[in-house]
């Protein structure tokens, strides 16, 4: 897994003191730093209108910074290099309308290799694959229009991975997804990020899904990131996540309730998932007694 | 008080209709070439006769491929009918003559009328079955991917691919607009013939926005996945020699068939 | 509304389809030369395409004839994408429209010119010209709806009279004419209020987006 | 709070053997009896294109059943009858991008208000009253493609209060919400109607929040419901859940596991908020030696 302090990682992204104010005067993003390093995946969390879509704009070049600078694989995003950044960036939308644009859904998983000046089998066998990693091979001569909103998801999530782009950045996959279904995508997600050395990054609500599979949790408020960090470390100051309009996960805030209102000897960075939990109230019972 | 549902949901895939059947399962190019020609040579006829075969060969194919009765009454009947008697009136009393037969509260009738009506009633009903018979065999993707094959240039063809997708997209995005906006009381009774305009045109108007903003969003979307000006969405296999014939006998059928025509002109009636 | 197959003889069939041709051709360069400039041209122009197809296919009720009808859209679509491109656009919506039964393959032609070439850019030059008297804007769009239309019409009704009374064109031109109107013409008003409000309402919220594909420099504002 | 069996309480959806089937052949409803009293809050929960949205549709009169009939407080829905009928109920659109058409976020929220016939003054106060309950008066003259999604949520949702409907209807309220925002809004809704003696129905992917608001929970799969009642009743049979594509709420399954897996003395009917799982854990914690 990869860890900001090794020093033979590449950095897949780099934002330094980033600003972009819209046409209309809102200060969107009021100077925001973020390093993500090669198969790193990291989690951008934050209230409404707190910037998120906005800021993954940028890394696909589709804004460009009011102030400040963008680099993706150590090469700077300027009017010029666009095509090649989109290239290596694959974005998946918060509206996956915005994403479909051929007749089948084949054809739009297909497109991106094709553009690649792959051979016909070659682009074939990335179109197949895609598809059967979210095994949705038997939607592959649907229209787009005629799935549901978490079909769509799925096709516009295999059309960016039929690239094998080196960096995925994901504006909440999983809203609108039930249950069954997001945990599917998530666990894939991280399946490819890990197996391929993908940088993932990823905006969303879901807290509690969070600790499963980040390692690193930036927290943004109002344009800036006031938090960042491993979830443990992120979670632990239970002050600045609700200052952003956020929440422990579930586990952690019945931990933290379990700690400080009928004093358990928990320690803060609570568990965040169901098995840390599990084993700390396991722990607890077998050797409260000791504790006590 | 009724509602009137203004905005409806544009659907291409109902298009296609009846069992999959030989001519389902002919190359869109084939099936194109061979309505263009035949509907060509069906208003160069000089003679109601063959026209109203090709209808009924029409109708028959329909029953063959198994439309449901009602399509087939729709489209092929209430459709073209209503446009051919129509014109068929305007002509009677519009095309003027020589030789008067009747006439109709004073109105003269003459014979050339009556007999160029007929010829268009004919042409009409006849080239729209063979329409009707083509777009319910046809996907109308297929035919726009032919298109490539016609040499339609390149851009002309993305759009049109572009568009089908967004037809239905903003189609089903402005029937929800539209629900949303009923759900508010927004085409309710009370309110008057203006301000239900009004409230359609604020649909259309919030329709072109979107399309523009996600024009910009979609566009970001394809260059990501290498869109330059040269990549195509869509791709078309050559054409088989198995097709192509069936393209030259097709064509040279219609030619036949007006030749038949007209050289009945010789030894029938006059126009 | 358009023309449907087997109306119009084959040499008028092949005559309009000529001068669409021409306009088709002009249009493309265009469309090329824009992608070159700006690539997101071309999904903006499918979107206002496929804006432009789901229009004409909304069903309006005319209160005075009691039937339905539908705006033809290109005058408006003229103003916001420019008056060739729309040629363009108004072709490929025809002939997708043909498959649900308005209009025709060999007429397509025929009805390219009238609702694309004569609705178009009658709306977009009138348009032009009224603001540059600076009449407001939405009586400037407006008038291009109902001018767009009324002219899309009368096109047709020549069309009809070229094909079928080669004899007496003029007096037949008229007399269809005539007869379009009871229908046409509350469909021209309806016309007129459709595209003032559209173009107003994109004026109120992206003023940008009218702004710059003015002949002449004229603003929107 | 409402309870079924009482029988003063006034009868406010009332759906009986629902069939409906889309243009194209999709059966989406497949036989629905449905009945929430005046103030009930009920929730429908299933997975990505069970039908809920379609079901939804029917309670405004947006849809006519293909078979069975709908009555909203002992009327039926008829093609007559509709103007009233969706001055009663209040539908939120599961998309906001479909239900927000004005150019300004004001002219959106007066829209309703405006449509009934009120006085200007009238519609500008319920408007006025109707942003300030979801805070968000200070985005009145943006425009709503202006807005996070989130943002958008709220407005839609202002658009209907507006009406001050009896009855209110939401698809996936809080899906693209934060987590303060989503309990704000939750909160907002559950206290009208306990004080205006409102009608909530809600559909929703989130299973955790159900518990704290729902009086009653409904399961829907294929264009049916599989199982209803009570959150506990509900969540204590698991594979009708997990049928139907859905999970256990996080805190239930962490007793489900220590239930199963480690065999701590816990009852079925999980705890499944975190208030009552905190009563289990101490109760096992304080008496587990007797019950060993
Ligand atoms: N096109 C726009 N013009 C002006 N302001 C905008 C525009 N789009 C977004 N904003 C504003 O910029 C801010 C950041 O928006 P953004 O969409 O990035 O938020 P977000 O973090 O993605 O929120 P959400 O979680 O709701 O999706 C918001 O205050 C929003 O109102
Ligand atoms: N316009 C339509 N035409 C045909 N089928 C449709 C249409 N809309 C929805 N369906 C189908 O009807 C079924 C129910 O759809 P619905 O939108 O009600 O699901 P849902 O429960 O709201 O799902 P989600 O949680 O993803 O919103 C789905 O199988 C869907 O594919
Ligand atoms: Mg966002
Ligand atoms: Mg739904």
């Amino acid at each position: 897994m990869a860890r900001s302090g090794n020093l033979l990682m590449k950095c897949a992204v780099n934002v330094s003191n980033l600003f972009y104010t819209y046409p209309d005067g809102t200060e969107a993003l009021r100077g925001i730093n973020f390093r993500v390093m090669e198969g790193e995946r990291v989690a951008v969390i934050g209230s409404n209108g707190c910037g998120k879509s906005t800021l993954f704009y940028h890394f696909n070049g589709l804004f460009l910074p009011t102030k400040g600078t963008v680099f993706i694989n150590e090469e700077e995003i300027t009017k010029t290099n666009l095509d090649k950044i989109r290239m290596t960036v694959g974005l998946v939308f918060q509206d996956p309308d915005d994403q479909l644009f051929a007749p089948t859904v084949w054809a739009d998983v297909a497109f991106g290799p094709r553009n690649m000046g792959l051979s016909k089998r070659e682009v074939a066998e990335r179109a197949d694959n895609a598809l059967n990693m979210l095994s949705i091979a038997d939607l592959k001569d649907k229209s787009p229009d005629n799935l549901s909103g978490g079909q769509k998801r799925l096709v516009s999530i295999a059309g960016v991975l039929a690239m094998n782009p080196k960096i995925i950045v994901l504006d909440e996959p999983t809203s609108n997804l039930d249950p069954r279904t997001s945990r599917t995508v998530m666990h894939l997600l991280v399946d490819l990020s890990r197996r391929m050395n993908i940088a993932l990054i990823i905006a969303t609500h879901d807290v509690d899904a969070v600790p499963q599979y980040a390692d690193k949790i930036y927290v943004m408020h109002k344009g800036r990131f006031v938090a960042e960090g491993t979830p443990e470390a992120v979670f632990s100051d239970a002050s600045v996540i609700r200052g952003s309009h956020l929440r422990l996960p579930r586990i952690a805030h019945l931990m933290e309730i379990l700690h400080k209102e009928d004093k358990l000897p928990i320690q803060n960075p609570y568990p965040l998932t169901i098995r840390a939990a599990r084993s700390e109230i396991m722990r607890l019972m077998s050797g409260d007694k000791k504790q006590e | 008080m009724r509602l009137i549902n203004y905005v409806q949901e544009v659907d291409f895939e109902r298009l296609v209709v009846g069992s999959s059947s030989t001519i389902h399962r002919l190359d869109a190019r084939v099936k194109l070439v061979g309505a263009f020609a035949l509907i060509f040579c069906i208003i160069s006829m000089k003679q109601p006769l063959i026209p109203l075969f090709i209808f009924c060969a029409a109708t028959v194919i329909c029953f063959g491929i198994k439309m449901p009765l009602m399509i087939y009454l729709k489209r092929v009947v209430l459709l073209p009918f209503s446009v051919a008697v129509v014109v068929l009136v305007v002509v009677i009393f519009t095309y003027g003559g020589e030789h008067q037969v009747s006439s109709f509260f004073g109105l003269p009738i003459y014979h050339e009328s009556c007999s160029f009506a007929v010829l268009l009633f004919a042409r009409i009903i006849a080239s729209i079955s063979v329409l009707s018979v083509f777009v319910a065999t046809t996907e109308v993707m297929a035919v726009t991917e032919a298109m490539h094959w016609f040499k339609v240039p390149k851009v002309m063809v993305d759009l049109a691919v572009m568009m089908l997708r967004y037809i239905h997209l903003l189609s089903g995005e402005s029937v929800r607009m539209y629900r949303a906006q009923a759900s508010r009381c927004g085409f309710s009774g009370r309110l008057g013939y203006k301000q239900k305009l009004k409230n359609l045109s604020t649909i259309a108007g919030s329709l072109i926005l979107r399309a523009l903003k996600r024009g910009e969003r979609v566009y970001a979307a394809m260059l990501s996945r290498g869109y330059t000006t040269d990549s195509k969405i869509t791709e078309i296999e050559p054409l088989s020699a198995k097709n192509a014939l069936f393209c030259v006998i097709i064509i040279a059928v219609s030619v036949l068939l007006v030749i038949v025509d007209r050289i009945w002109l010789g030894v029938g009636t006059c126009l | 509304m358009h023309l449907s197959d087997g109306i119009l003889a084959p040499e008028w069939c092949l005559v309009w389809f000529a001068i669409a041709i021409v306009f088709i051709a002009v249009g493309v360069w265009q469309i090329k030369r824009g992608t070159k400039e700006n690539a997101s041209y071309l999904p903006m122009l499918a979107m206002m395409g496929a804006v432009v197809f789901v229009i004409s296919i909304w069903h309006i009720p005319v209160p005075v004839s009691g039937s339905c009808s539908h705006p033809i859209g290109t005058p408006m679509s003229a103003i916001i994408v420019g008056p060739f491109p729309t040629v363009v656009l108004g072709a490929i919506a025809l002939f997708f429209q043909a498959f649900f039964g308005h209009g025709g393959l060999t007429t397509l032609g025929a009805n390219v010119v009238s609702m694309g070439i004569v609705g178009g850019f009658s709306g977009y030059l009138l348009y032009v010209l009224l603001r540059k008297v600076n009449s407001p804007l939405w009586l400037a769009a407006g008038m291009a709806g109902f001018v767009g239309d009324v002219l899309c019409y009368l096109t047709t009704a020549l069309q009809l009279a070229l094909s079928l009374n080669p004899g007496s064109v003029l007096s037949h031109w008229a007399l269809y004419t005539v007869g379009y109107m009871p229908t046409q013409l509350p469909l021209a008003v309806a016309e007129f209020v459709f595209t003032a409000g559209v173009v107003q309402y994109i004026a109120d919220r992206r003023p940008d987006l009218l702004a710059k594909k003015l002949w002449g420099g004229v603003s929107s504002a």
